[in-house]
């Protein structure tokens, strides 16, 4: 069973490019309805199952997704 | 012990350039200045002080180059001849621009274009009125001799670093080409740059620096200018350098700079001969100009020739100087030629004292 | 439930402190920031932060002094291999890299590059080839691909008046002064993976003295190709990497 | 004093070496010097000149138009600078391969068989020391010992051995220059 993980996103400064949504194998990951201070709709976490593997984060041009995984 | 040697100016300028404690030399091979890397080759300085010396593919790449070492605050020098000064003059607005210390040396031939390769003073308006693109200006020393050349890179260096600004010594192809005695300074110390300004390595704890003449909002360009302005206004009041003979009792006044004053010295001592009172000044730094210098004697003389081995640039800078308190006219031979004393005599005469 | 994982312990990846806080110009999607991050991950790792100098473009990434948290200088257009020349030359012992684009690199600053690696500057040359000028606006440049639309080749890139798209990291490959070529991604976590180890690489063999380093990333620029980012990543799998093709060109021999 | 020569001929006759062993050697009795050579393509078309002055006082300019000295080598430098000699100046021709003679006779006129001697010394590369022995024959601005001791400031280190041979060509050119023309 794979480890539990978390994502946090720095929605100011997500430009919402949407690059970490088609990388994430869980698919956890979808663009909110909102925007922020820039106009853009910023990536959100809106399912469960993500497992930490952090590959949204090593796409995102933005350094904007920091990951944690259960030890 | 004063060490005497005789010595091109060019190769004179390369050992100064060593002794001086430079870290680096970048340049490229053009007539008449290439016993100045030839000269740096072939006495290894890379042994004598650690200094590197490279042979770049173009002049563009050597004074980018120079601008890499001098953002690092290492003390770095290119040398070249007016159309390969040309190309450098992107480089040289970008060093200007981002505030950086380095030496330059033009070795003037005569031009447009490819020109030729005699000597010439073709490139001053290039040299003191900014060359490239922007509001800058550079430091600009002009020897007359062998010994001039020598002494005028260890004063580059200095004026450089003090003001943060690129410092050209404006040869030509006499000063470069001729041999002279020359007493040479003694070896200076290469120095570890630690400027906060230089990319030196990030320090622990501080922010990193970055050297730029970008600036994307036009308020803070303004700044910047304002501050080269300001600088420009210190080097005026403090750098001005000038040479005056039997200026004194003068009813007329000559003035040249670099060979050509040797030239215009030899007319002088003729002229005098002849009892005519006649003086000589010499700029010394063609930027900042000795403004003051030549308004006073304006006030004392009864016409000024300036002589230059070009179509007339400097003789406006006279000009203004003066702000016409007294007449001023100018003669020049150019393309490569070299005026001769009976010439500027007889200019002299015809122009001034009888025109 | 997942609240409690967020917790220092259980961190896998953050933003390294090598790159500053200041948020990025560049376009939504653009490889360039991730270019930047492998970059500076590599030089935290490394443990070299203090040792490097870098040399920033003209182009998108002319501004890149700002994002990289390490000593940089700002090259006049196509220059930065002279520049980090100049650099390297003085200062032997630190890490240089420059960073730029395909005009920067493959038109204006052919002769830089070439000559630069061709004495085997030690240095690393990271090169963003998305094939087009994204910073003036979507021109044409020397690496655009045969009848692909640009502002200044609006009905495509006809070869036979405006010329070949230049493979210069194949052309480059062949100097004797180049140690190590690669050409890499970053679209995806695969690629991504696989482009900071050859940055990684470059950057240790940097130590070795033994020549240039060369990594090329082939990239996107959405609002110059104008699609979305994710359609830019799709395209230039498409169309780009069949003409600029992923893997290393030039590897060290005793590797 | 002040003497100002012009010495001109063929690339590969010592010219340019000339005016600076004269230059040295000044520099060694005190004297200010100044060493002017013509450089480019003129260089390379095989013909070669030099300007050398050697003073008491501070020299001004550096180029001159008119000389106390020509020293010519060859046909076209004769031809070239005949006419600058200043009046009551002096010509120095080396006879070889030469298709005229000077004209001017305003001047004083020497002619020296530096080739031939050379020649007979089986070492035609001191040919421009004989000629150096001509000229300071008739001008002699500088001794002896300081031509020996600029000439050890000229050589690299390991050519010092040749310093007896020079010395015995400058010797020869003090034997055979001849004076054609003398003003009185």
């Amino acid at each position: 069973m794979a480890k539990r993980g978390d994502v946090v996103i720095d929605i100011e400064k997500c430009k919402g490019c949407e690059v970490c949504i088609s990388a994430c194998p869980q698919n956890v990951l979808a663009v909110a309805s909102e925007v922020n201070n820039k106009g853009y709709h910023y990536a959100v976490k809106v399912n469960e199952g993500c497992t930490g593997c952090a590959n949204c984060a090593i796409v995102c041009p933005d350094a904007v997704i920091t990951v944690y995984r259960e030890k | 012990m004063k060490e005497l040697r005789l010595m091109k100016g060019n190769e004179a300028l390369a050992e100064a350039a060593i002794r001086a404690g430079a870290d680096a030399y970048f340049g490229y091979p053009i007539t008449p200045q290439s016993e100045v890397i030839e000269y740096l080759m072939a006495n290894k300085p890379e042994e004598r002080t650690g200094m590197v010396v490279l042979q770049a593919e173009s002049e563009v790449a050597a004074i980018n180059m120079v601008y890499g070492a001098a953002g690092c605050g290492k003390k770095a020098l290119t040398s070249s001849s007016s159309p390969g000064m040309s190309l450098k003059q992107e480089g040289i607005s970008y060093i200007a621009g981002a505030e950086l210390p380095c030496v330059l040396v033009n070795v003037v031939r005569g031009g447009p274009g490819l020109g030729t390769i005699q000597p010439s003073q073709s490139d001053y308006f290039q040299s003191v009125k900014g060359g490239g693109h922007g509001d800058y200006k550079l430091i600009v020393l002009a020897p007359s001799s062998v010994q001039e050349s020598v002494d005028y890179v260890k004063l580059a260096f200095e004026l450089a670093f003090k003001y943060r600004t690129p410092v050209m010594i404006q040869s030509d192809g006499i000063i470069g080409q001729m041999m002279e005695k020359v007493e040479l300074f003694e070896q200076m110390p290469r120095v570890e740059p630690d400027y906060e300004w230089a990319t030196i390595g990030r320090k622990e704890g501080k922010p990193s620096t970055f050297v730029t003449s970008l600036q994307l909002q036009a308020e803070e360009q303004e700044k910047v200018n304002l501050r080269l302005q300001a600088k420009y206004r210190e080097i005026e009041k403090n750098e001005v350098l000038f040479e005056s003979h039997y200026c004194e009792d003068a009813d007329y006044l000559l003035t040249a700079f670099g060979s050509c004053a040797r030239i215009t010295r030899k007319a002088m001592e003729m002229a005098r001969a002849k009892g005519i009172k006649v003086g000589l000044l010499r700029p010394q730094t063609l930027y900042p100009f000795p403004t003051e210098e030549f308004n006073r004697l304006a006030g004392q003389v009864k016409g000024i020739l300036c002589v230059e081995m070009n179509a007339g640039q400097m003789v406006e800078d006279v000009r203004l100087s003066v702000n016409g308190k007294t007449k001023v006219e100018h003669f020049g031979r150019f393309g490569g030629m070299i005026p001769n004393p009976d010439e500027i005599l007889n200019a002299l005469e015809q122009k001034i004292i009888g025109g | 439930m997942s609240e409690n994982l967020i917790k220092p312990e259980n961190l896998v990846y953050k933003k390294t402190d090598v790159m500053t806080d200041r948020i990025l110009h560049y376009c939504p999607g653009c490889a360039h920031g991730t270019a930047h991050r492998l970059l500076a991950e590599v030089i935290d790792e490394m443990g070299i932060q203090n040792e490097t100098i870098g040399v920033a473009p003209v182009g998108c990434s002319v501004l890149a002094y700002y994002y990289f948290n390490v000593d940089m200088q700002e090259a006049a257009h196509g220059r930065a291999p002279a520049v980090a020349t100049g650099i390297k030359r003085v200062f032997p012992e630190k890490f240089v890299f420059t960073y730029q684009g395909d005009g920067d690199l493959a038109a204006i600053g052919t002769a830089e590059t070439i000559h630069a690696i061709n004495r085997g500057e030690n240095i690393l040359v990271v090169f963003i080839n998305n094939g087009i000028y994204g910073m003036t606006g979507g021109q044409m440049a020397p690496t655009t691909l045969q009848g692909m639309k640009s502002s200044t080749s609006p009905f495509g890139r006809d070869v036979k008046t405006m010329g070949s798209p230049l493979k210069i990291t194949e052309l480059i490959a062949q100097l004797p002064g180049a140690y190590f070529v690669t050409r890499q991604a970053v679209h995806k976590p695969a690629n991504v993976r696989k482009a900071k180890k050859a940055i990684k690489k470059a950057m240790e063999y940097q130590k070795l003295n033994k020549g240039t380093c060369f990594v090329e990333i082939v990239a996107n620029c959405p609002s110059n190709w104008k699609m979305t980012p994710v359609q830019s990543n799709q395209w230039m799998e498409e169309n780009m990497f069949p003409f600029y093709p992923l893997g290393d060109i030039k590897v060290p021999e005793e590797n | 004093m002040t003497e100002e020569i012009i010495i001109a001929g063929f690339g590969g006759q010592g010219v340019l070496s000339m005016g600076q062993i004269l230059c040295y050697s000044g520099v060694m009795q005190n004297k200010e010097v100044s060493w002017m050579p013509s450089y480019g393509p003129e260089m390379r078309g095989g013909t070669a000149n030099c300007t050398a002055i050697i003073s008491d006082e501070q020299i001004s300019s550096p180029v001159l138009n008119t000389f106390d000295t020509a020293i010519v080598l060859n046909q076209p430098s004769m031809d070239k600078f005949e006419d600058a000699v200043k009046p009551g100046g002096l010509l120095i021709y080396e006879r070889n391969g030469m298709t005229r003679k000077p004209r001017r006779t305003d001047i004083n006129i020497c002619a020296i068989d530096a080739y031939d001697a050379s020649v007979k010394m089986n070492n035609t590369k001191v040919f421009n020391m004989i000629v150096i022995g001509g000229f300071l024959k008739i001008r002699p601005i500088i001794d002896m010992e300081n031509v020996i001791k600029g000439l050890q400031k000229v050589l690299p280190e390991r050519y010092h051995h040749l310093i007896p041979l020079n010395e015995e060509a400058i010797n020869k050119g003090m034997e055979i220059i001849t004076v054609e023309h003398k003003l009185n």
